[in-house]
């Protein structure tokens, strides 16, 4: 299937440490659509970032891609030059990063940021760089961006900054946007105001657009798709409605049943046992193994991935019941 | 001695401000037309707090609103710059020197970083031991077994004892700085952002623990998060700050079935659920103002979708809008 | 065509009558004149004075030398040197002047242009001696002005061999030739000063060939020096004696103790053990390994052959069964303890003498400590009377040995002056007499006389115990050579061409 | 992802050190330099200091020469003094050692005492520390020192004395910094809440927290004085000239250099150079090792 | 601003005061000028006029408040040895020591600096390696040991270059300078060096670890995402983030160099003030050592005015009026 716009296939990224090698993502295999909003929800250290990462072409010695493709647009990435690598990045994907105190050079004013950016990729003058920046400014709601592009960073609040980054991104209309945790370290106020954003942005422009969290609930209002990672595996996959309503994966289960809410008010939240594992040297088998209730001798092994339908899969011996449902409509 | 009717702190229109003068040269500069000036925040404005024996209230605002200043002043690490705040109904300030060292040790603190708020050069043994020790609630002999009934307690495996703070996971950590606090025997804990940097399967794990020190202690909790999850889940009431005030005080179910102030609305309004799919994000308008230089009148009217002409000139009063609940909006004159 | 001189030193002005010291007096040569000279070793010679005479017991005549001229032309005149011995005493805010020179003098009568009397109070006999300490200014130029004006070079106008031509301090003094110079005529158009303070430098300097010679080679650098061929060595005695003071005076001094720490009677009083302190000094193994051989063993305060030295004085020598010996007789059969104090920055080897002299005190019995300090701090604690052993310099530049025996062995006396330097209060009245005696005796042979038996009876005494004569040395480029000077002084006229 | 060991911050620490072959070659020259240095007057042939066992005729001897009475052999020669120059260099190294040594520790000490204290007072306290402390900073360290000494004379004690003026400035300034980042962190309210009394707070938690720094600062401090001392005495300031430390003996040799007597300076000067850039390879690794900035 | 400058001056103004007062009392101690200064055979009346005529017989604090008074409209008194006004004769030495200083600053900077940045980005292979030994060689060797062995090797040995001395100089501005000629640049070169060292290790141990530093910011993988080429990433925004620490240091280090340069032209008998200030102090010339100390602070006290300014230049986040 050659239509999808991403299509990641058993996808190896190692970081080669003094400790050991740290199999940070571990063959997973993922397509994002043009227009999609993929969610990626995992835990801390699970390897989002780093598929992201991966992706982007930008994992920092000693991590290295290990194995597997990356098509985009029937393209493979991975045996790219380093050119071809620069002219892809921030022209066909763009990434946005979590803190968004760090992500901007505190030295540099926004317009020099902006305008490298468009002229990385393209040779136009400044004037016009300037003006899609100002452009892009407005798009992601900063009032008067004409006077706000002259500004430094540390003028900007978070929430702005995080504006600012997402402006940046945009600036070459990349056909995807792979947005690390962009809302976690920000006010909920804050957050809401850039997920309504984002919300607008794809819907206007056909973007596709990775999340990456590790909030469930973000994910459950935004995304289309979502897919759940655990030690540097993509657990389970498949419409946000499904995945959901109907966790197969036990941890998945874990992980929605954790989430504190009104519904379960005073009463004891469900708990995952144990920690997440070291990725150094992980023991053969189910990495989800040691903390599941339902493990069992069969866990040894790694699980294959089973497809119930349509990008709907799971990767566990023990899944709960599949409860055919259709999915639900795209909101468009 | 806490009947159910006093309560166990109250703040009586405590302040906190924080406030940097101007020094010699500063002043000679104003004074030959340079523009530099005191910078004032008033982190706390004249809040009104109170918390029942037994109870969990919650503190929720953006950040930057004073949740933590407030934390820190009623667990006696900060002093206020004006008001009273009441221990079991003693004004604090006229405590004797015994009566406030009960205080302060039956307030605990617990805090958001679980890296932070270990001593990094100290072991879990002594970073634990060290104040039940100096409070004489145990003696050395029996430190051991004193820590061994503690750290049980906060689910901590008591042979990791002498280990340091950097070779436990961040969930393991929280637990032994909830242990440091528990080993003084508190009545009460003031929990600052004390899941915030917890993954949602610790953070369960935390939060379930605190509910069950609860259960079984009946402690008093004052739960400051931003998270309006993790605060449905486990308060009984809660208080909404904007900016230093409180806007609102309600029960729980109160609060989260009819939010009354417009702040209070938005706020909710903005909260991610698992049970909210594919929504359409509306949220709350404008920048959270610089507590340097706040609006005026109610600090909220700038974002306000009701604002009213007396909202930018007077601050709203405190008043009970329903039994057990307090509001602070011109909307209720 | 232009030559560059390496020098250990610089003027402190070129003010010839600010500050009296070896660098200004040396460069002041360049630019003034002398009305009388001193050839190499120091004797007297015509300078713009031709000849100079007694005639009468308080008055000396002076004739001029005609035709010499100023730098900028005018003509050198009685005037001058009337203008000149006036205006010695008046300099301001001098450290250190010539006043000495000019001190004994009641009137300066001009006989003619040519012809100048000076009439004294007392009978003067030292009074040529005198006038070869300074220099003659015009008046023309010089009424007025400051010493800065010297400095500029607004006032530095003599009658010497080279014109200023700039003076950038610490960096260089650059002088051009004075065609119209009544002496001898200089080989060179220009010449370059630098001073170079440090030796280690210096000596590079002269290796790299940046300078064409370079005085105060260090003795450390001659061997080597010597066998480089594009290099020439002079060497020369000179008048700098290095001596040891003693405290012989007070009954406690301040650094001696017993060997057990306690306090004891100066046992310096004692002149067995001042000579026993002289015996136990090795003078040759001090010239030969300290100096390098660059060092004369010395016998008295001023070299052989100067005025007022005795034939029957020799070099202490080395004898520490002697010392021993002496020292038992004078009651002190083990010894005591004892610091030498020197300066380290002022004299040739200075810290490493004085070292060695410890070292050697050490081996008869007399423990000794060292402890140097840069001449700043040392020459004010030595005159505080701080110390009981010391370790000083002394260079007779009048080129007699009677200002020295005023200085170092006479009987320490403020009103009279004498004893200025007698920084361990030897006090002898046969030593007082004899020299007071001298001082107003003109006749040249009795003066001399009554000198030599004053030095022979301080000396005998141990008044002070004398070390060694240094011996200068001037580093040239091949096909230069220096003549050495016994003041130490580096001079054109001195420099021999190949 | 923590890594659970079971070790302590220090012995990790200690383990990560010698991961570096440099700094651990380092470490070890500095340590036999040291063991040799503090043996000094176990192992030299002879007392430098003693001015009976020296003897002028023996001055400037070449490395390998035996004395004039055959009783030693000058391994590395004899400087002007007829002192064997191997026994003056493990003697200069003891000095040299002692001297950074001691005066680091009592500046650390004093600094640390004053910078605490400033910052545990604050307000005026404070202020007037540390508008000391700058007065004391805006002097060129060599120039005060160089004026002390003029002052005070030599000394190895005066030298010491020096060197802690110099010094202890910064160390108040370190600290005090050090405790204003640390007493702000959340350990520190955590023990202020427990009602621990502030002085143990200041002591116990506070202090230990900004050890790491100051032993890394005062490593390379240490190599700094021991250059500063030599410095000194290479311009006449500083030792007395019968106790030569590793600076003056170079500077005695100074004047001996062009002149073939290159071993009066030059071995001195080698056995100085090894001390500082071991001192400072072991500085350097300990900051890599404990500069919580590279770590979390 | 205002309020800033306003407390940096008052604050430099007691700086100044005080260390005269220090000066002043601890020359004082040290000894009595005249003593070094008399000729030796002088007689006690010579002895006690010199005294009076430098002031020297006033108590202290006299001396003091008249040295105070002209201090105060710019009179420093007038040179024991040189009797010169000693701002004067300090002034004309400045420039000597401060091209010696700009100079090694500016090879601490221009060598300094890249060294370091190359050895920050290749930290793991044999360049890194061997810059930062170097650095470290350059960090640990004495000043005065290095002086001397750049003179063996270059003068002695080689015979490239001078061994001392300032060379021909032309005036640029007014102001004397050697740079502009050959003779001078070559004269210049070794001081210049044996200066610079070790503020070149500074400097590269300062840019290297602000590269590393730097390097691993998230700004930097997001200019990286952005697609910008490495040479840009480098070359403008870690070059402007590391610049403002280096700068910092070595500005403030500008002041130090100044002062150490008392070692450099001792050796290289480089005619600046340094050496001008040893040789005073060897003859107690107060009014030159005072006079040369408050100029030395006050240059010091400029400097970092100055790179405290620059600092908000550089870094946009600092507000001058904010310190403290
Ligand atoms: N530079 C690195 N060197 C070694 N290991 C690394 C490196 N970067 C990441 N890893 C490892 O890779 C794993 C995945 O990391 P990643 O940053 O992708 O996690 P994440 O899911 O994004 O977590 P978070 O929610 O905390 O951002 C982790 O176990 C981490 O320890
Ligand atoms: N020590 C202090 N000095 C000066 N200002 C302070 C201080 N502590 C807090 N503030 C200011 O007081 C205001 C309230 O701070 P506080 O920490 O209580 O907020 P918060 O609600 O806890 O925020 P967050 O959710 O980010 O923790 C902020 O504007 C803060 O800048
Ligand atoms: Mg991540
Ligand atoms: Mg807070």
């Amino acid at each position: 299937m050659s239509s999808h716009l991403l299509d990641i296939r058993n996808l190896q990224t190692n970081f080669y440490t003094r400790a050991g090698v740290v199999r940070a993502v571990n063959g997973i295999s993922l397509t994002v659509d043009k227009g999609e909003v993929l969610g990626l929800v995992g835990e801390s250290g699970s390897g989002k970032s780093v598929t992201g990462f991966s992706i982007m072409g930008l994992v920092d010695p000693p991590g290295r891609v290990a194995g597997g493709s990356i098509k985009f647009k029937d393209k493979e990435l991975l045996t790219q030059t380093d050119a071809e690598w620069r002219d892809f990045r921030g022209n066909h994907v763009a990434m946005i990063f979590q803190d968004p105190m760090m992500t901007l050079n505190p030295v540099l004013r926004i317009d020099t940021q902006m305008i490298e950016a468009i002229r990385a990729h393209e040779r136009v003058s400044k004037a016009e760089a300037m003006r899609r920046s100002v452009e892009a400014l407005g798009m992601v709601g900063i009032p008067s961006p004409e006077e706000r592009i002259k500004s430094y960073p540390h003028q900007f609040s978070g929430g702005m900054r995080q504006r600012v980054a997402i402006a940046t991104g945009l600036l070459n209309n990349p056909d995807l946007i792979i947005a690390d945790e962009p809302t976690t370290a920000l006010d909920v106020t804050i957050q809401g105001q850039i997920l309504s954003e984002m919300q607008k942005l794809c819907r206007k422009t056909d973007m596709a657009l990775i999340w990456i969290t590790h909030d469930l609930t973000v994910i459950a209002g935004l995304a289309q798709r979502v897919a759940v990672m655990y030690a540097g595996m993509i657990i389970e996959q498949g419409p946000v409605q499904d995945v959901l309503d109907n966790p197969l994966h036990p941890y998945t289960e874990g992980l929605i049943g954790s989430v504190p809410g009104r519904n379960r008010r005073g009463q004891k939240l469900y708990q995952i046992p144990g920690t997440t594992p070291s990725l150094i040297d992980l023991p053969p088998g189910c990495p989800f193994r040691m903390r599941c209730p339902r493990a069992t001798d069969v866990c040894l092994e790694v699980p294959p991935v089973t497809t119930y339908a349509e990008g709907r899969e799971v990767c566990c011996f023990h899944p709960g019941e599949y409860q055919s449902q259709p999915t639900t409509e795209r909101s468009s | 001695m806490t009947d159910a009717a006093t309560p166990f702190v109250r703040c009586e229109n405590i302040s906190r401000v924080f406030e940097k003068k101007l020094d010699f040269a500063g002043k000679m500069a104003r004074s030959l037309g340079s523009n530099v000036r005191e910078e004032r925040v008033q982190a706390v404005d004249s809040v009104n707090l109170r918390i029942m024996p037994g109870e969990v209230v919650s503190l929720v605002g953006e950040s930057g609103c004073g949740k933590s200043t407030l934390g820190r002043m009623i667990c006696g690490i900060l002093a206020q710059s004006e008001g009273k705040i009441f221990y079991k109904g003693k004004d604090v300030a006229t405590m004797s020197v015994a009566e406030k060292l009960d205080y302060a040790i039956n307030v605990q603190m617990i805090f958001q970083d679980p890296f932070a708020s270990l001593n990094p050069r100290k072991r879990v043994r002594k970073i634990i031991g060290e104040a039940p020790l100096f409070h004489g609630l145990t003696t050395a002999s029996e430190l051991d077994e004193y820590l061994d009934g503690v750290m049980n307690q906060c689910g901590l495996d008591p042979s990791y004892k002498n280990r340091y703070p950097h070779q436990f996971s961040g969930g393991q950590r929280q637990r032994i700085g909830i242990a440091r606090a528990m080993a003084v025997q508190p009545e009460c804990l003031v929990c600052d952002e004390s899941v915030a940097a917890l993954d949602v399967s610790i953070q369960a794990q935390i939060l379930n623990l605190f509910m069950e020190l609860r259960e079984n202690l009946n402690l008093t909790c004052l739960f400051i998060s931003h998270d309006l999850g993790v605060v449905e889940h486990i308060s009984d009431r809660i208080a909404v700050m904007y900016l230093g005030r409180i806007v609102e005080s309600a029960p729980v179910d109160d609060l989260f079935d009819a939010p009354f102030h417009p702040y209070t609305q938005a706020l909710l309004n903005e909260v991610p659920r698992l049970d909210k799919r594919g929504v359409d994000f509306s949220p709350l308008v404008g920048e959270i103002p610089s507590p340097l230089d706040p609006p005026t009148g109610c600090h909220f009217h700038p974002r306000c979708a009701h604002a009213m002409e007396i909202c930018k000139q007077e601050v709203p009063q405190r008043r009970e809008v329903a039994p057990g609940r307090w509001a602070c909006c011109h909307l209720n004159g | 065509k232009d030559l560059t001189l390496g020098l250990k030193g610089e003027p402190t002005s070129l003010d010839p009558h600010f500050h009296n010291v070896t660098n200004n007096n040396q460069q002041a040569l360049y630019l003034f004149d002398k009305l009388i000279r001193q050839d190499s070793r120091q004797k007297l010679q015509p300078g713009l004075a031709v000849t100079w005479k007694p005639i009468a017991d308080t008055t000396w005549e002076f004739k001029l030398r005609k035709g010499v001229t100023f730098h900028d032309g005018s003509p050198f005149t009685a005037e001058d040197v009337k203008f000149t011995l006036e205006r010695i005493p008046n300099v301001p805010n001098s450290p250190s002047s010539f006043t000495f020179a000019v001190s004994a003098i009641k009137e300066v009568e001009i006989v003619d242009p040519l012809t100048i009397r000076v009439h004294t109070e007392n009978p003067a006999p030292l009074l040529p001696r005198m006038f070869a300490s300074f220099t003659i200014v015009s008046k023309k130029n010089a009424q007025g002005m400051t010493t800065e004006d010297f400095n500029s070079g607004k006032a530095a106008i003599g009658t010497g061999p080279y014109k200023l031509v700039e003076w950038v301090r610490g960096d260089r003094t650059v002088y051009a030739r004075n065609d119209a110079y009544w002496g001898e005529k200089s080989p060179w158009e220009k010449i370059i000063i630098r001073p170079i303070t440090n030796d280690g430098t210096r000596v590079a300097s002269l290796k790299s060939g940046d300078v064409d010679l370079i005085n105060f080679v260090p003795p450390a650098d001659v061997k080597h020096l010597e066998k480089d061929s594009g290099i020439k060595l002079s060497k020369s005695a000179s008048t700098r004696l290095i001596y040891l003071h003693l405290d012989s005076n007070r009954d406690v001094t301040p650094t001696v103790t017993g060997n057990d720490g306690s306090v004891i009677k100066n046992p310096m009083k004692d002149s067995r053990v001042r000579k026993a302190i002289s015996k136990a000094i090795n003078r040759e193994a001090i010239a030969a390994r300290i100096m390098e051989g660059l060092a004369i063993p010395a016998s008295q305060m001023v070299p052989d052959g100067y005025a007022g030295t005795s034939t029957k004085l020799k070099a202490e020598p080395y004898d520490p069964q002697g010392a021993k010996a002496l020292l038992t007789e004078a009651g002190y059969p083990d010894g005591f303890k004892i610091t030498i104090h020197g300066p380290n920055d002022r004299y040739v080897n200075d810290g490493d003498i004085a070292q060695a002299i410890a070292q050697m005190l050490t081996k008869v019995g007399i423990r000794t400590e060292v402890n140097t300090m840069p001449k700043a701090v040392y020459f004010g604690r030595a005159s505080a009377l701080e110390f009981s052993l010391m370790l000083v310099g002394w260079a007779t530049d009048t080129g007699e040995q009677s200002n020295c025996l005023a200085s170092l062995l006479h009987t320490y006396d403020k009103e009279k002056g004498f004893g200025a330097s007698n920084r361990g209060r030897y006090s002898n009245p046969l030593v007082d007499q004899k020299l007071e005696e001298a001082l107003v005796t003109v006749d040249p042979a009795k003066h001399n006389q009554l000198i030599i038996e004053a030095t022979e009876i301080g000396i005998g005494d141990t008044g002070i115990v004398p070390i060694h004569y240094q011996v200068n040395v001037w580093g040239s480029r091949k096909g230069l050579a220096y003549n050495g000077r016994t003041d130490g002084y580096t001079l054109p006229r001195e420099i021999i061409v190949k | 992802m923590a890594v659970f060991n079971s070790e302590s911050l220090f012995w990790q620490a200690v383990k990560e050190f010698f991961e570096s072959r440099v700094a651990t070659i380092g470490l070890i020259v500095l340590a036999i330099t040291i063991g040799v240095a503090l043996a000094a007057p176990y192992i030299s042939p002879q007392n430098p200091y003693d001015l009976m066992g020296i003897d002028i005729m023996d001055s400037k001897l070449t490395p390998g020469s035996a004395s004039l009475d055959g009783s030693i052999t000058y391994v590395l020669g004899t400087d002007s003094q007829g002192r064997d120059m191997f026994s003056a260099i493990l003697y200069g190294l003891r000095i040299s050692l002692g001297v950074g040594v001691v005066s680091t520790l009592i500046a650390l000490v004093l600094g640390a005492v004053i910078g605490l204290w400033a910052a545990y007072q604050g307000g005026k306290t404070d202020a007037f520390i540390m508008r000391t402390v700058d007065l004391q900073l805006s002097f060129p360290a060599i120039l005060v020192a160089l004026i002390l000494l003029a002052i005070l004379g030599k000394g190895i004690d005066k030298i010491i004395l020096a060197l802690v003026m110099v010094q202890w400035a910064y160390y108040a300034r370190a600290i005090r910094s050090n405790v204003l980042v640390e007493r702000n962190k959340e350990y520190v309210e955590a023990a202020k809440c427990l009602a621990l009394p502030q002085r143990r707070i200041m002591f116990s938690h506070v202090l230990p927290n900004c050890t790491p720094e100051l032993i890394v600062i005062s490593t390379v401090k240490v190599a700094g004085a021991i250059a500063l001392e030599a410095t000194l005495s290479f311009l006449g300031l500083g030792m007395p000239i019968t106790k030569p430390s590793l600076g003056l003996l170079i500077a005695n040799g100074f004047k001996y250099l062009q002149s073939g007597y290159y071993w009066i300076s030059v071995y001195p000067g080698v056995a100085l150079l090894i001390l500082i850039v071991c001192i400072n390879l072991v500085g350097d690794r300990l900051r890599d090792v404990l500069n919580p900035r590279l770590k979390r | 601003m205002l309020a800033f400058l306003i407390r940096r001056i008052t604050q430099s103004a007691v700086v100044l005061l005080v260390m005269s007062v220090l000066v002043f009392v601890g020359v004082f101690y040290i000894g009595n000028p005249i003593d070094i200064l008399i000729a030796p055979d002088a007689t006690p009346a010579e002895y006690a006029r010199a005294v009076s005529e430098l002031g020297l017989d006033k108590p202290l604090w006299e001396q003091y408040f008249v040295f105070l008074k002209g201090a105060l409209q710019g009179n420093f008194g007038n040179s024991f040895v040189y009797n010169e006004p000693a701002l004067q004769i300090i002034l004309t030495r400045l420039p000597a020591t401060l091209e010696l200083a700009f100079t090694a600053m500016f090879m601490a900077v221009f060598l300094g600096i890249p060294l370091g940045m190359v050895a920050g980005i290749q930290h793991d292979n044999w360049i890194g390696r061997n810059i930062m030994r170097f650095s470290i060689l350059g960090f640990s060797l004495p000043t005065f040991w290095v002086g001397l062995m750049l003179i063996i090797i270059f003068s002695v040995q080689l015979g490239w270059l001078p061994s001392g001395g300032r060379g021909e100089t032309v005036e640029l501005m007014g102001i004397p300078v050697s740079f502009l000629t050959w003779d001078g640049l070559r004269h210049l070169i070794l001081p210049a060096t044996n200066l610079a060292l070790f503020k070149t290790s500074l400097a590269i141990r300062l840019s290297r670890a602000g590269v590393q530093e730097n390097l691993q910011m998230d700004y930097v993988k997001f200019a990286r995402a952005k697609g910008l080429s490495n040479t840009r990433i480098i070359g403008l925004h870690v070059m402007k983030n590391i610049m403002i620490p280096v700068i910092t240091v070595l500005g403030m280090e500008l002041g130090n160099l100044i002062a150490f340069a008392v070692v450099t032209e001792t050796i290289f008998s480089w005619p600046g003030m340094g050496k001008l200030v040893i040789d005073s102090i060897g003859v107690l010339d107060r009014p030159i050592i005072v006079a040369y100390l408050l100029i030395t602070v006050t240059m010091f006290i400029f400097i970092n005015l100055l790179v405290d300014v620059f600092y908000s230049i550089l870094d946009p986040r600092v507000r001058l009026g904010d310190e403290r």
